[in-house]
């Protein structure tokens, strides 16, 4: 059947790509109107209505901005260090998208004969008859997720100004330990799942109509996780380093134009990973009633999932205040990693005993 | 007119001007940079009652990421080098509106130590009459402000470095 | 050896949370506030020089300039040192309208300050919500005035003109509903635990060290010392009303917010008070070399238009000697200290401004602590540049 | 009337000899007091009398009306004894200084270089005296009576006056 190529047809090529360019342009579509979304939300929690002249109900909205941020000038200090400056913006936008790699946001769906797994970084093996995927999933989200935090120190650094300074100085010392706390926390899951692939994962909180999902079993581990994940990510109560009314917009304080705009795609394709990741490991991925006779309903299921979250995060931002940042290291290593420790201790002993 | 544009006006470059116009005036975005009185009905106007947003207004604390500076209260002569260093921080295009009658021309303070005006230093685009002006009077002059966008040419060519961003004279 | 060194930090005239145009050059040793140098001026505009050259009516709307969160209190001060200095007596209604939006003022104030100070902490749904309700104010002082902000509405000897019959409705209708708003705000922040971290045993500063430093208002009596001038040396009639002067106790950024909270439960009494002992009557003192003649005769006689001709262009003359009047504005002692050389124009007009004094107790609030805290203690000062730079 | 006021007495009784004048206008009583002991005279009002809060600090200027060119004043208040007194003091432009009173209020401090500012009177003892409202190079002191309303470089309008 036509070309093939390391023994598969040209088919099954062109499907993976087709999967990996729908997910990634969704992902895109999201992130753009996470910050419509977020505009309109906030807005009507204030009693206010929110973007509304831009199209029908403001809906144009990012695309206009977008579009204005693009043709603006750009303006790179003359004291500040060029390279550094110019690529910071590209290294926190980069991994932020590339996480997307492994979260598994379906079933398997078949396409021409060809099963297809809803996962970027995924194949399916048929004479193993199963899903293959990165058996590291969590670890790769950890480590993507943690180079981020160069982008934003190098923009803090290289911009040549005391409150990007200071801004860059608060987002590393603020994501180093939410990492490790966000990372102690959900060990007891995996202690649980016994693997760190996120296909397999969603797989074992298939069962019993949502009962089965880690929410329930680490309930501890999930509230954890998600509000380190909200730390590591710089949404408020945690976020410090753009925090406006000290630190006038922290570590992108210096930068314009399309610059800008990449860290501040950056803060909503990290919000919608972390939203992704927490109902992967949490709230049963894609799960969901019927899935198994329509696995085009999976997808659905995920992204509701992810946007409630989503609309958690922005429900929070209107609410709370913002933490100082002495109290967001205590909480860090003084509250969540002592209580993530002795979680992953009673997790074991159940464990063990049952 | 002697106007310096190498694109020409034919229908690709206006409609592209237009695509571009249409986003500058969607998302002005002014800078948090309040002076005195007149501030306070600036927050006023961005808050619920009137809400700014809904023009795809929000305010930005850093001048590089504004487009356009609002010059909400009385202008004084150690206040005029601040906002010059602000103004230049920002990048092209950029608008100033001079709200209040401060602004405009001094208003009551004919004094020693006040600016009699804020267009002896920077190119004003409108003026805000009022002491204060109403939030409805900012937000008609925000709506001028994106009228005057609209009719600008040139601005996808100066974008991408050709020629200068114009707005033809009336006719 | 590593040697640290401190870094210098300015922030502002240009800063979000600055509130206006004040400029503090910050040292730091990482995020912790070695030393705090303020630069105040950027809002100098010469209102006492101006003043000089102004009579005595035609000042009044300079002083709603001052501090623009509190127009009517800024006029009622001014007005009130006028009244002493010429010895005038005010009719019963004026006084209780003049005391009903003095209250309505510090509400408006306060709301604005509950606001800044909610959004400099982070909580940004506060803001908006306060700004909400002063929007009422602002309708209110639109009825009353013909302006929002600017209402340059008290005469000297009384008001520009009586209110209008919806105003007893519209403001007893919006101190109805304000305590629940009131309640809806300490939803948001009183009981928040963030908020609590913020707040509780920031900005501390000791009752001695209050009055040494001359601190009033709120800020003096969220350090434990109970001392309200509306009470104490009482003004334009408010010995005849019943109200609490809340006092804090332990000195800090929440007891001050607790103090302002309460305060505003309080003025809704006030102004409900008030408007129960409104009753019809003059609102211009009998005084015709200070006041205005009514409109009436302005129109249709010859001695009016003389007599309002005269008051107009060339003022009254005040008797030679100086006055000081002390008011409780919502921000501190707002004072007015007026010289008088015998002519139609003041020979000196000193404002006393409660924020200007005020903040000068940034240094010893906020030293040794962090940016953060700074911040919030810009907010808890409640400070207002066109009143600290005149 | 004022030469009752409690104040006046003990000031009279400690410091007879340089009470320059005692009025009572419409309720408020003014002492003026000799420049060479304004300092003692306010620490002993604020130690024995309790007069704790410095509401205002500030000066006059009389120019071609009095000898004394400038009037330092001094507007206290005792929260104990919810009273108020004001403390006057002349000082001569040719000798145009006057000791700080940070030591006895730290209110002093930024309204003592108001006044420095904007009358041009030097405090002595003053621990930061820099100009405070106007810029660090202003030439002139706005408030004193000479210094014109627009400012010196300003051609005084001179169009249709009100």
């Amino acid at each position: 059947m036509g070309i093939e190529i390391l023994g598969l047809p040209m088919m099954y090529y062109i499907a993976m790509v087709a999967k990996v360019l729908v997910a990634f342009v969704f992902v895109l579509l999201t992130v753009a109107y996470a910050t419509y979304a977020e505009r309109k939300i906030i807005g009507h929690m204030q009693v206010r209505l929110g973007p509304m002249r831009t199209g029908w109900h403001g809906l144009l909205q990012p695309i206009a901005d977008g579009v204005k941020l693009f043709f603006k000038e750009e303006i790179i200090p003359s004291q500040a260090s060029t390279f550094a400056f110019l690529v910071a913006p590209l290294i926190a936008l980069i991994p932020a998208f590339i996480t997307f790699a492994v979260i598994p946001f379906g079933g398997t769906i078949e396409i021409a004969g060809y099963k297809i797994p809803l996962q970027i970084a995924a194949y399916y093996d048929t004479t193993a008859g199963q899903v293959i995927d990165v058996n590291v999933g969590v670890l790769y989200i950890l480590a993507m997720s943690s180079l981020g935090v160069y982008g934003i120190v190098l923009a803090g650094w290289a911009s040549n100004s005391k409150y990007s300074l200071m801004g860059g100085l608060r987002a590393s010392a603020q994501m180093i330990s939410y990492e490790l706390a966000a990372g102690l926390s959900i060990i007891a899951v995996f202690m649980l799942s016994g693997t760190l692939s996120l296909t397999k994962i969603v797989e074992l909180q298939s069962g019993f109509g949502g009962f089965e999902w880690f929410l329930f079993k680490q309930p501890l581990a999930a509230f954890m996780f998600f509000i380190c994940s909200l730390a590591e990510i710089n949404r408020t109560p945690f976020d410090l380093p753009e925090a406006e009314t000290e630190l006038v917009s922290g570590f992108c304080t210096e930068y314009s134009s399309m610059k800008y705009a990449m860290f501040f795609m950056a803060e909503y394709a990290n919000m919608v990973t972390v939203c992704a990741l927490t109902v992967t490991l949490f709230l049963g991925g894609w799960n969901g009633p019927l899935t198994a006779s329509m696995p085009l309903l999976g997808p659905v299921y995920f992204i509701g999932k992810v946007y409630f979250l989503m609309f958690v995060c922005m429900w929070i931002r209107a609410t709370l205040p913002r933490y100082r940042y002495d109290q967001l290291m205590h909480l860090g290593w003084k509250v969540f990693i002592p209580v993530a420790l002795v979680n992953i201790v009673v997790t074991g002993i159940i464990g063990y005993f049952i | 007119m002697g106007v310096d544009n190498p694109l020409g006006d034919n229908v690709i470059t206006t409609s592209l001007d237009l695509l571009v116009n249409w986003s500058r005036k969607s998302s002005i975005w002014p800078m948090t940079f309040g002076l005195a009185c007149c501030a306070i009905e600036m927050m006023a106007t961005g808050a619920s009652h009137n809400d700014l947003d809904r023009f795809g207004i929000i305010f930005r604390a850093s001048p590089r990421q504004s487009d356009c500076i609002i010059i909400a209260g009385t202008v004084t002569k150690k206040m005029l080098p601040v906002i010059m260093t602000v103004y230049e921080q920002m990048p092209e295009p950029k608008w100033v509106i001079a709200m209040g009658a401060c602004a405009c021309s001094g208003g009551i303070f004919d004094t020693y130590s006040v600016v009699q005006g804020i267009d002896e230093a920077l190119p004003v685009d409108v003026y805000i009459p009022g002491c204060p002006p109403r939030p409805e009077a900012l937000l008609f002059g925000l709506l001028k402000l994106q009228d005057k966008i609209m009719k600008e040419r040139n601005s996808f060519g100066s974008a991408i470095g050709l020629g200068e961003r114009y707005i033809p004279e009336a006719a | 050896m590593a040697t640290t060194e401190t870094m210098t930090l300015n922030m502002g005239p240009q800063h979000p949370s600055t509130h206006g145009v004040l400029r503090l050059v910050l040292e730091l040793d990482g995020e912790v506030v070695v030393k705090v140098t303020p630069h105040i001026g950027y809002l100098h505009r010469g209102i006492e020089k101006l003043s000089e050259h102004r009579t005595y009516h035609q000042i009044l709307p300079l002083t709603d300039r001052l501090d623009y969160l509190a127009p009517m209190s800024n006029n009622l001060g001014y007005i009130l040192a006028v009244e002493k200095l010429m010895a005038v007596e005010v009719p019963e209604r004026a006084e209780t309208i003049r005391i009903i939006m003095a209250e309505l003022t510090r509400l408006e104030s306060h709301l604005v300050w509950i606001a800044c100070h909610a959004l400099d902490i982070g909580a940004m749904t506060v803001f908006i919500y306060a700004f909400r309700e002063r929007e009422t104010v602002m309708e209110i002082y639109e009825l009353i005035s013909g302006a929002r902000m600017t209402s340059n509405f008290f005469r000297v000897g009384g008001l520009s003109q009586d209110v209008p019959d919806e105003f007893v409705k519209k403001v007893s209708d919006f101190i109805d509903v304000m305590p629940g708003y009131l309640d809806q705000y300490e939803g948001l922040l009183t009981t928040n635990p963030i908020w609590l971290k913020r707040t509780v045993g920031n900005g501390v500063i000791s009752a001695e060290d209050a009055i040494d430093i001359g601190l009033t208002g709120p800020a003096l009596r969220g350090s434990g010392v109970d001392w309200d001038l509306r009470r104490d040396n009482p003004y334009s009639g408010y010995d005849k009303y019943q109200f609490k002067v809340p006092v804090g106790e332990n000195c800090d950024t929440f007891d001050r917010y607790k103090v302002r909270l309460v305060e505003m439960r309080e003025a809704c009494k006030i102004v409900r008070q008030g408007l129960d002992k409104l009753k019809p009557g003059p609102v211009l003192a009998d005084c015709p070399q200070v006041c205005y003649p009514p409109k009436e005769s302005v129109y249709n006689s010859i001695e009016g238009l003389i007599h309002h001709f005269k008051i107009a262009s060339e003022g009254f003359a005040a008797p030679e000697g100086e006055v000081y009047q002390g008011i409780e504005a919502p921000k501190g002692e707002l004072g007015f200290y007026i010289v008088s050389d015998g002519g139609n124009k003041p020979e000196r007009l000193r404002i006393r401004p409660p924020s200007f004094v005020n903040l000068q107790a940034i240094e010893q609030m906020s030293v040794g602590a962090m940016i953060a805290d700074l911040v919030a203690v810009i907010g808890t000062l409640d400070i207002v540049l066109g009143e600290i730079d005149r | 009337m004022a030469e009752n006021n409690r104040a006046v007495l003990k000031l009279k009784e400690k410091f007879a000899a340089s009470i320059i004048d005692v009025v009572e206008f419409r309720g408020e009583v003014t002492v003026t007091v000799a420049k060479d002991v304004i300092i003692e005279v306010l620490s002993f009002l604020k130690q024995s009398l309790q007069f704790n809060l410095l509401t205002d600090l500030t000066a006059v200027d009389y120019l071609g009306k009095k000898e004394e060119r400038f009037m330092m004043v001094y507007l206290l208040y005792s929260i104990p004894n919810k009273d108020r007194l004001r403390i006057k003091t002349p000082v001569t432009e040719v000798e145009c200084k006057i000791p700080t009173a940070t030591q006895v209020w730290k209110t002093a401090n930024w309204l003592e270089r108001e006044v420095f500012d904007l009358f041009g009177i030097t405090f002595d003892g003053h621990p930061d005296l820099r100009r405070i409202l106007m810029t660090d190079d202003w030439v002139g002191h706005p408030l004193r009576k000479d210094y014109p309303l627009q400012g010196p470089d300003r051609e005084p309008y001179k169009g249709r006056l009100s």
